[in-house]
C-alpha cells in the first residue's frame, strides 16, 4: 500500500508541477484572475451594495447563492452527525450517581430512581473527574464577553473582517467552552437539544426565506433590491440590509450547528456529562 | 411564474427540507406529506422547464439579478432539461415506494432521514441545473454529505464502507475544485459559458490540459469509473434499501452528466476530441470497465452486490459512449443516463420490496419468489430485460446508439465489450430467475411443490415499481422522439 | 402491388398475449382451457380473414412506432408470412387439444404457467411471421426465446434446468452475439432494415463484408438448427411432448428457418445473392447439416431424440431450397415449412401418446406396439411418409419442388444430397413402423389387446395425420402463397 | 534553461511548490496510512493545500485587504482595483473551509460509530474482525 501510495503521490505531484509551469508568477498584478473579474467587484461593491467590505458583498450578494448552500452544508453536517450518533429512546442506566455540591458526598441511586432537580445536587457519571474551580469560574467570566464579541463580529461584517460565519463560530464556541469547563449537562440546560435542532434549520431558512421573499416580490431569487419596497429604503441600501439579514441567519445556523456537532460527538450521542 | 422554474427547482426542496426537519421535532406525521408535495412541485417545474426549453431554447436565470460572469447563473438547455426531469421523477417515485421501508427500518429518525433525502435531491438538481463551475462544487458536496449520511444508516458494516466512500468522494470533489481553480487562474472566470468563451486561445496551455485531466479524474472518482470504483459496491450494498434506491440510480448518472457537461460546454469537443490524444485511451478504459464490471458481477452470490457491479459496468457504457467522439455515441451516452437511471431504480426498488418481505438479498433468500411476490418479480423481469438490452425495453435502444457510435468510430473493441456484457447479464439474471422460479425444486418432476401463498409487498411499494416498469417500455417505444426533439439539440453542431 | 393499412396483424399478435391475465386469474382448469381455445380460434379467424386479400397479391401493413430514424416496429403481412402464420395458428388449436389430454393424463404440475407461456410463445411466433423489418423480427425472436425457456425447463429437475440453460445459451447467445451486431452493421451501411424483394443492399459493398454478414445472420438465428448451432434441439427434448411438438417441430424451429429465409430473400435478395454467388455457401452448409443429422438420427434410440435429429435435417431442407436461388427451389423450401410441420407434429403427437399410454420412450422398447395402439401407429406411418416425402402425403410436393429446384439451378450435388437423405429418412423411420406391426409373438413386448392413449391425445394426431394426407390432394393454398412470395 | 534563470523562476512560483508539497503529503497519508483518523488528518491537509492555492491566487503586489479604506463614508470617492486584493478567492475559500469542516464532522461521527462497533480504528484490524465472522 505504501509503495502504491508513494507512486501515485509522486506521479500526481510531478504532473501538477508540470502544469504549474504555465501559471502566472506569485502576486502578479496582471494575472487574469486579478484583471478579469475582481476589478469589477472591487470598484462596484460600494456603488451596488454600499458595503465597504468587498468580501462580504461578494459573499452574500454577488455570489450569495453559493453562500446559501454553504450554510446548507453546515446544516447537513449537523444533521448527519445527529442522525448517525444520537442514541434515541435509550433508557436510563440502573444506577445513577448524584453529588452533593457543597460537601462533595456522592449518592448512588438504584432502580433508576432520581433526585428532584435542585441546586445542591448535580448528576454525575462513572467517569466523573473533579472540576477545576479556577477554570470553571474563569470561563464563567469570559463567556458573556465572548458572546458579545460574537454578536459584534456578525453585526460589523459589513465594514470589517467578519460576518455570519465567523460570528456564529464564536457564539458556538462560547457554549462549547461552557460544556468543556463544566459538563455537557450544564450546557444543555442553557441550550436544549430541541432548541438547537430547530434553530439550525430556522437559521438557514432565514437565508433562503429572504431570497424567496425577493422572488415573491417579483424579481429573481436573492435579488435584495426588491426589499426596498418593504423596508422603504433605496435599492442599494436595501441590498445592504438584505445582506445583513442573511448574515444573521448564517450566524444562527453556524452557532447551533457547532453546538449540535459538539454535543453529539463529545458524548457519542448519549448526551450524558460529555468530555 | 414560469420564468422562475429554475429557481423553484432548487428552492422548493430546500425550504421543504427545513420544514421537514422542524416537523420531525414537532409532529412526525407531517414529514411524508411535505416531502411528497415538494417533490411533486419539483417534477412539475422540471417538466415545465423542459417544455419551455423545447419551445424557446436555452433558459438562463440570473440569481440575485447579477448577470454572469459577475453573478451565478442557471443555464438550462436540452441536455440538463432532460436530466432534471429524470432526477426529479426518480426521486418522487422512490420516496413514495420507500415510505414503508423507511418506517420499518428507523421509526424514530424518519424526520431527519426525509430531510437528508430531499437535501440530496436538492443537491443533485442543483448540480444539474447550475451554470457556474464553482457553484457546482458546493452542490456536489451537499449531495455527497447527505449521501454519506443516508448510506451510513444501513447495516453494521455501513459506517466503514461509507467512510471509505467519504475519503474517495472528498478526493474526487477536491480534484474537481482544483481543476476549477486552474481554470480560474488562467481565465479569471467561473461561469461555464464564459470560460468556454475565454479558453480557445489557451488550448495549448499546460494549465488547461491539467485542469481538464484533474476535473475528469475527480468526476471519475465520484462516478466509480472502473479503476476508481472500489468504494461503490460496499457503500451501496450495506445501505438501507430506501437510501440505495435513491443513490444508486442518480449519483453516478448525475456525475456522468457533469462529465458530459465538461466535455460539451466548458472544454468544447474540438479541444477534447481534436486537441487531446486521449480519446482512444479512455474508450479502452471504458472497455475494461465494462468487462471487469460484468465479470465481477458474475462472481457475486448476493443480488444487491451483483447489481452494484452492474452499475460499474453501466458507467463504463456511458463514459465510453461519450468519449467515442461522435454524435451517435454521445446520443447513446445521454440516452443511457435516462434509461440507466430508470432501470437501476427499477431493480433496486425490487430489492427494496424483497428486503421488506424476506429480510435478505442473498441468492438463497430469493427462492420461490415468483409465486410469493409475482408483481415485484414481474417488474424485475422487465428491469432485467432492459439491462440485458432486449427490445422493446429502453435499455436496448441506448445500447443500439452506443453500438452504432462504436461502429462509426470504427472502435470494435467497445462494440464487443457491449455485446459481451449483454451476454453476461443474460447469465446473471437467468441464474436469478432460476432460483426465484424453480427453487426449492425437487428432483422428480417437482410434483411435490410446497405451494407458497402469495405474500406481496404493500401497495405503496408495488404500484410505483410497476409504474417504473411501464415507463421502461414506454421510454423505449418513444426513443426516437426523445432523440429527435431533445438529445439532437443537446449535442453541439460541431460533433458529427 | 398495392398495400392496405390495417390493425389486424397487431390484433393477431396481441390476442394470445392479452389472454394470459385470464389464464393466470382463472382458478378452474376448464375455464382456463376455455380461454385458451377462445384465443386460439380468434387468432386463427383473424389470420384467415386476411388470406383473401393476400391471395389477391396485396400486402397488409401496420406501423406501431418508429424507434429509430428509418426503422420502426412495423408489421407487414405478405404471402410468405401468411403461409407460416396460417400453419402455426392452425396447429396451435390442435396442439391445445393435445396438451389438455397430455398434461391431464400425466397430471403435470403448474399447468397454468405452461399454458400462459404457450400463449405468449404463439404471439411471438405470429409476430415473427408478420414482422416487416429485421428489428421487429429480432424483437419477437427474442421474445419467443425467453417465453419458451420456462416450457423447456418445465420439469424443474436438474436435467430440465441444465438443458434449459443450454437452450438459452445457444439461442440467446447466438442472437445477441451474432444477429444484433450484424443488424447494426446493416443499419450502419444502409440506414434501413426493411425487408424487400431486391434486398436492402446496393450491391456495392465489399464481397467479404457481405459474406461475413450473411454467415452471421444465417447462423445467428440458431433456432434454425443449422450445424454447428444445432445441439440445443435434442437437449430441449426433455420438455413435455406437446411443447416439443408445437415448439420444436413447428413454432420455434420454423421461426428459425423462417427468419433465415427472410434474411436470404428480404435482406439480401435472391438476385444479389446470385450475383455475389453466395447461395452455394449456404447450400453446402445446409447440405452438410442434412446428411449429418440424418446419419446421427439413425443411431438414436430415444424416439423423441430421433425425431429431433430428423427435424434438424428437415429444417436444412428449407434453407437449402431457398439457397438454391431457383424459383422452384424457393417454392419448395417455403411449402416444406407447412408440409413438414403437419408431418412432424403428427410424429411427436404419436411419441407423446405412446409415452402417456405406456410410459415408453425408447424405440427398442416399442416392438409390437402397433397391436397395442394401431391408430397411433398408423398415424405415425402417415407422418413418416410425409416427412420422407412420399405420396400420398403433402411432404411429396415440397420434396418434388426441391428436386426440381436443384435441376433448375443445375446443382447436381444437391440433388444427390436430397435423394440420399430421403433414403436415410426412410431408413430411420420404417424400421420403427415395421417392428411395431410385424413381429413374432415372442418378440412382442405388449400383450395383444388394443389400448390407446386418452381420446384428447388420439384425436389431434388423427387430425394432423389426416391433414398431411389432405395436403396431398389440396395443396393449392400453400403452393399459391409460396408462388406469390417468390414472384 | 540554465541555473541563472531557473532559480528566479522557482522562487517566483514558490506558492505553487508549497501547495503541491502539502497536497501530496495529504494524499499520501490518505492512501498509505492504516489508521482511519490519520487518514482524516491527511484529508484535511489535502483540503487545506487547495485552500492555500486559491488564496495565493488572490494576492497582488502592492495591494491591501479588500475592504474599502474610506469605510461607509467613502461611497463617493473612486476605488482603484489595483489597491485591493482580489476578493473572489477569499469568498470561494470561505465556502471550501466550511465544506471542509462539515466533512470533518461527518468523518469523525463515522469514526465514532466504527470505534463503538469494533473497538479499534486500525483498518487492518477491523477488516480482520469482519473476515472472522
Amino acid at each position: 500500500m505504501k509503495i502504491i501510495g508513494l507512486i501515485i503521490t509522486i506521479v500526481t505531484g510531478a504532473f501538477l508541477v508540470y502544469a504549474a509551469a504555465d501559471f502566472p508568477a506569485w502576486a502578479d498584478p496582471n494575472s487574469p484572475a486579478s484583471t478579469y473579474l475582481s476589478p469589477y467587484f472591487i470598484e462596484n461593491s460600494m456603488k451596488d451594495t454600499s458595503v465597504p467590505n468587498f468580501v462580504t458583498s461578494l459573499l452574500a450578494d454577488y455570489r450569495g447563492f453559493d453562500t446559501m448552500f454553504e450554510t446548507t452544508v453546515i446544516f447537513t453536517a449537523g444533521l448527519v452527525c445527529f442522525i448517525l450518533l444520537r442514541i434515541s429512546g435509550r433508557k436510563e442506566p440502573e444506577t445513577s450517581h448524584y453529588r452533593h455540591v457543597l460537601t462533595g458526598v456522592t449518592v448512588t441511586l438504584k432502580e433508576g430512581r432520581k433526585i428532584p432537580a435542585s441546586e445542591d445536587f448535580e448528576r454525575i457519571d462513572d467517569l466523573w473527574t473533579p472540576p477545576d474551580l479556577i477554570i470553571k469560574t474563569g470561563c464563567r467570566l469570559m463567556i458573556p464577553f465572548i458572546q458579545l464579541f460574537g454578536l459584534y463580529v456578525i453585526a460589523h461584517g459589513h465594514s470589517s473582517p467578519g460576518g455570519g460565519f465567523q460570528g456564529g463560530v464564536i457564539l458556538g464556541a462560547s457554549i462549547i467552552l461552557l460544556a468543556i469547563s463544566h459538563d455537557l449537562r450544564t450546557a444543555l440546560e442553557r441550550m436544549r437539544e430541541k432548541v438547537v435542532a430547530i434553530l439550525c434549520p430556522v437559521g438557514v431558512a432565514i437565508y433562503a426565506g429572504t431570497g424567496t421573499l425577493c422572488l415573491l416580490l417579483g424579481v429573481n431569487f436573492l435579488d435584495y433590491s426588491a426589499l426596498a419596497s418593504v423596508l422603504h429604503v433605496d435599492p442599494i441600501a436595501a441590498r445592504s440590509h438584505g445582506i445583513f439579514m442573511v448574515e444573521i441567519g448564517v450566524g444562527i445556523a453556524v452557532m447551533t450547528t457547532m453546538i449540535w456537532i459538539y454535543n453529539n460527538i463529545s458524548s457519542a450521542g448519549k448526551y450524558n456529562q460529555g468530555l | 411564474m414560469s420564468q422562475q422554474y429554475p429557481a423553484l427547482l432548487v428552492i422548493v426542496p430546500l425550504l421543504s427540507a427545513f420544514a421537514i426537519s422542524i416537523a420531525g421535532w414537532v409532529n412526525k406525521r407531517l414529514c411524508f406529506p411535505i416531502i411528497v408535495t415538494a417533490l411533486s412541485v419539483v417534477v412539475y417545474a422540471s417538466i415545465g422547464l423542459l417544455l419551455t426549453v423545447l419551445e424557446k431554447g436555452v433558459v438562463i436565470y440570473h440569481l440575485g439579478g447579477w448577470p454572469p460572469p459577475v453573478g451565478i447563473a442557471y443555464y438550462v438547455d436540452h441536455l440538463n432539461g432532460l436530466v432534471l426531469v429524470v432526477v426529479a421523477s426518480v426521486a418522487l417515485l422512490n420516496v413514495i415506494a420507500a415510505k414503508k421501508s423507511i418506517e420499518q427500518e428507523f421509526p424514530d429518525k424518519a424526520g431527519p432521514f426525509y430531510t437528508l433525502y430531499i437535501l440530496m435531491v436538492t443537491g443533485l438538481l442543483g448540480i444539474v441545473v447550475t451554470g457556474d463551475a464553482f457553484n457546482l462544487y458546493v452542490l456536489l458536496e451537499i449531495a455527497a454529505l447527505t449521501g454519506y449520511g443516508l448510506l451510513a444508516m444501513g447495516e453494521e458494516r455501513a459506517p466503514l464502507s461509507t467512510l471509505n466512500y467519504l475519503y474517495m468522494g472528498t478526493i474526487g470533489a477536491c480534484f474537481y475544485l482544483l481543476g476549477v481553480g486552474y481554470l480560474y487562474i488562467v481565465t479569471g472566470s467561473l461561469n461555464m459559458v464564459d470560460i468556454a468563451r475565454l479558453l480557445p486561445p489557451l488550448y495549448q496551455s499546460r494549465a488547461v490540459l491539467a485542469a481538464f485531466i484533474i476535473c475528469m479524474v475527480g468526476v471519475w472518482l465520484k462516478m466509480a469509473f472502473f479503476p476508481l470504483h472500489a468504494w461503490l459496491p460496499n457503500a451501496y450494498t450495506h445501505a438501507t434499501s430506501a437510501a440505495s434506491s435513491l443513490i444508486a440510480p442518480l449519483v453516478t448518472k448525475v456525475m456522468v452528466y457533469v462529465m458530459i457537461r465538461l466535455i460539451l460546454t466548458i472544454f468544447t469537443p474540438e479541444f477534447v476530441f481534436a486537441t487531446l490524444a486521449l480519446k482512444n485511451v479512455v474508450v479502452w478504459l471504458a472497455v475494461i470497465a465494462i468487462v471487469m464490471g460484468a465479470i465481477l458481477a458474475l462472481a457475486e452470490r448476493n443480488l444487491k452486490r451483483m447489481l452494484t457491479f452492474i452499475i460499474v459496468a453501466e458507467v463504463g457504457y456511458m463514459v465510453g459512449g461519450a468519449w467515442l467522439g461522435n454524435r451517435a455515441g454521445m446520443t447513446g451516452a445521454i440516452l443511457h443516463i435516462a434509461n440507466d437511471a430508470l432501470m437501476t431504480l427499477c431493480v433496486f426498488l425490487v430489492v427494496g420490496n424483497i428486503v421488506y418481505k424476506v429480510k435478505g438479498y442473498a441468492f438463497e433468500n430469493l427462492q420461490g419468489l415468483f409465486r410469493k411476490m409475482p408483481f415485484t418479480m414481474g417488474a424485475f423481469v422487465v428491469g432485467a430485460m432492459s439491462i440485458i438490452g432486449v427490445p422493446p425495453t429502453c435499455g436496448f435502444f441506448s445500447k443500439w446508439y452506443l453500438i452504432l457510435g462504436a461502429l462509426q468510430a470504427g472502435h470494435y473493441g467497445f462494440m464487443a465489450a457491449l455485446i459481451f456484457s449483454s451476454l453476461v447479464s443474460v447469465v446473471l439474471f437467468f441464474r436469478i430467475f432460476e432460483i426465484c422460479y424453480y427453487e426449492p425444486f425437487s428432483d422428480h418432476h417437482g410434483h411435490d411443490h410446497p405451494p407458497e401463498p402469495m405474500d406481496e409487498a404493500p401497495l405503496t411499494m408495488v404500484v410505483p415499481l410497476l409504474i417504473v416498469a411501464v415507463i421502461l417500455i414506454l421510454v423505449g417505444l418513444y426513443t426516437v422522439d426523445i432523440v429527435n426533439h431533445i438529445i439532437k439539440f443537446a449535442i453541439p453542431e460541431g460533433l458529427v | 402491388m398495392e398495400t392496405i393499412t390495417s390493425i389486424k396483424p397487431l390484433l393477431a399478435v396481441l390476442v394470445s398475449l392479452l389472454v394470459t391475465p385470464m389464464l393466470v386469474s382463472s382458478r378452474n382448469p376448464n375455464v382456463r382451457e376455455g380461454w385458451t381455445f377462445l384465443a386460439a380460434f380468434i387468432k386463427l379467424a383473424i389470420v384467415a380473414s386476411m388470406v383473401p386479400a393476400i391471395l389477391q397479391g396485396t400486402e397488409i401493413v401496420y406501423t406501431v412506432a418508429e424507434v429509430f430514424p428509418g426503422v420502426a416496429i412495423k408489421f407487414k403481412v405478405d404471402a410468405f408470412g401468411m403461409l407460416f402464420a396460417l400453419v402455426s395458428s392452425t396447429l396451435w388449436i390442435v396442439t391445445t387439444i393435445y396438451s389438455i389430454g397430455y398434461m391431464r393424463g400425466l397430471n403435470e404440475h403448474s399447468q397454468t404457467r405452461y399454458f400462459c407461456f404457450f400463449a405468449i410463445a404463439l404471439s411471438a411466433t405470429i409476430g415473427v411471421a408478420f414482422s416487416a423489418n429485421l428489428l421487429t423480427l429480432y424483437l419477437f425472436y427474442e421474445m419467443l426465446s425467453f417465453a419458451t425457456y420456462p416450457l423447456v425447463a418445465h420439469h424443474q429437475d436438474q436435467e430440465a434446468r441444465s438443458s434449459g440453460r443450454k437452450y438459452l445459451l445457444y439461442i440467446v447467445g447466438a442472437s445477441i452475439g451474432l444477429v444484433l451486431p450484424a443488424m447494426m452493421i446493416c443499419y450502419n451501411l444502409t440506414g434501413t432494415l426493411e425487408f424487400s424483394k431486391q434486398g436492402i443492399f446496393t450491391g456495392t459493398e465489399p464481397h467479404a463484408t457481405m459474406l461475413v454478414l450473411l454467415l452471421m445472420l444465417v447462423l445467428g438465428f440458431a433456432k434454425a438448427g443449422i450445424m454447428p448451432f444445432h445441439s440445443w434441439l435434442p437437449a430441449a427434448m426433455v420438455a413435455p411432448t406437446p411443447v416439443s411438438a408445437l415448439l420444436h417441430a413447428v413454432a420455434v424451429v420454423k421461426v428459425g428457418a423462417f427468419s433465415v429465409l427472410r434474411v436470404l430473400t428480404g435482406v439480401f435478395g435472391i438476385d444479389l445473392l446470385a450475383s455475389l454467388n453466395l447461395g452455394t455457401v449456404i447450400c453446402y452448409i445446409a447440405a452438410f447439416t442434412v446428411i449429418t443429422a440424418s446419419l446421427i438420427a439413425l443411431s438414436q434410440d430415444g424416439l423423441k431424440r430421433r425425431l429431433a435429429f430428423s427435424t434438424i435435417g428437415q429444417l436444412s431442407y428449407i434453407v437449402l431450397g431457398v439457397a438454391l436461388l431457383s424459383p422452384k427451389g424457393v417454392i419448395g423450401g417455403m411449402t416444406h415449412i407447412a408440409m413438414h410441420a403437419f408431418g412432424k407434429i403428427t410424429l411427436f403427437f404419436c411419441a407423446g401418446a405412446i409415452f402417456v399410454a405406456t410410459g415408453k420412450k425408447n424405440i427398442s422398447e416399442m416392438v409390437g406396439i402397433g397391436r397395442r395402439m394401431p391408430v397411433t401407429m398408423v398415424a405415425f406411418f402417415i407422418g413418416s411418409l410425409s416427412v420422407i416425402g412420399l405420396p400420398p402425403t403433402g411432404g411429396f410436393f415440397s420434396k418434388w419442388y426441391l428436386v426440381q429446384g436443384t435441376l433448375q439451378a443445375d446443382q447436381w450435388p444437391m440433388l444427390v444430397v436430397l435423394l440420399s437423405s430421403s433414403l436415410l429418412n426412410a431408413a430411420y423411420f420404417f424400421p420403427i413402423v415395421y417392428k411395431a406391426f410385424f413381429c413374432t409373438q415372442e418378440e412382442a413386448m405388449f400383450e395383444d389387446r388394443i389400448e390407446e392413449a386418452p381420446l384428447w391425445c388420439v384425436v389431434p394426431l388423427v387430425i394432423t395425420a389426416a391433414g398431411s394426407i389432405a395436403l396431398f390432394f389440396y395443396p393449392t393454398l400453400f403452393l399459391k402463397l409460396a408462388e406469390l412470395a417468390t414472384r | 534553461m540554465n541555473m541563472a534563470e531557473l532559480i528566479p523562476a522557482l522562487i517566483a512560483k514558490y506558492n505553487y511548490w508549497i501547495y503541491i508539497t502539502l497536497m501530496m503529503i495529504g494524499l499520501y497519508a490518505m492512501i498509505a496510512k492504516n489508521n482511519l483518523v490519520k487518514k482524516i488528518v491527511g484529508m484535511n491537509i489535502f483540503q487545506t493545500a487547495i485552500i492555500l492555492y486559491y488564496v495565493s491566487i488572490g494576492v497582488k503586489k502592492g495591494a491591501t485587504i479588500p475592504i474599502s479604506a474610506g469605510g461607509h463614508g467613502a461611497a463617493h470617492e473612486a476605488v482603484h482595483a489595483a489597491d485591493y486584493l482580489n476578493p473572489l478567492p477569499h469568498v470561494l475559500m470561505l465556502t471550501a473551509i466550511v465544506v471542509g469542516v462539515a466533512t470533518l464532522g461527518v468523518a469523525l461521527a463515522l469514526c465514532l460509530r466504527i470505534y463503538n462497533r469494533y473497538n479499534t480504528l486500525e483498518e487492518d484490524e477491523i477488516l480482520a474482525q469482519i473476515r472472522k465472522k
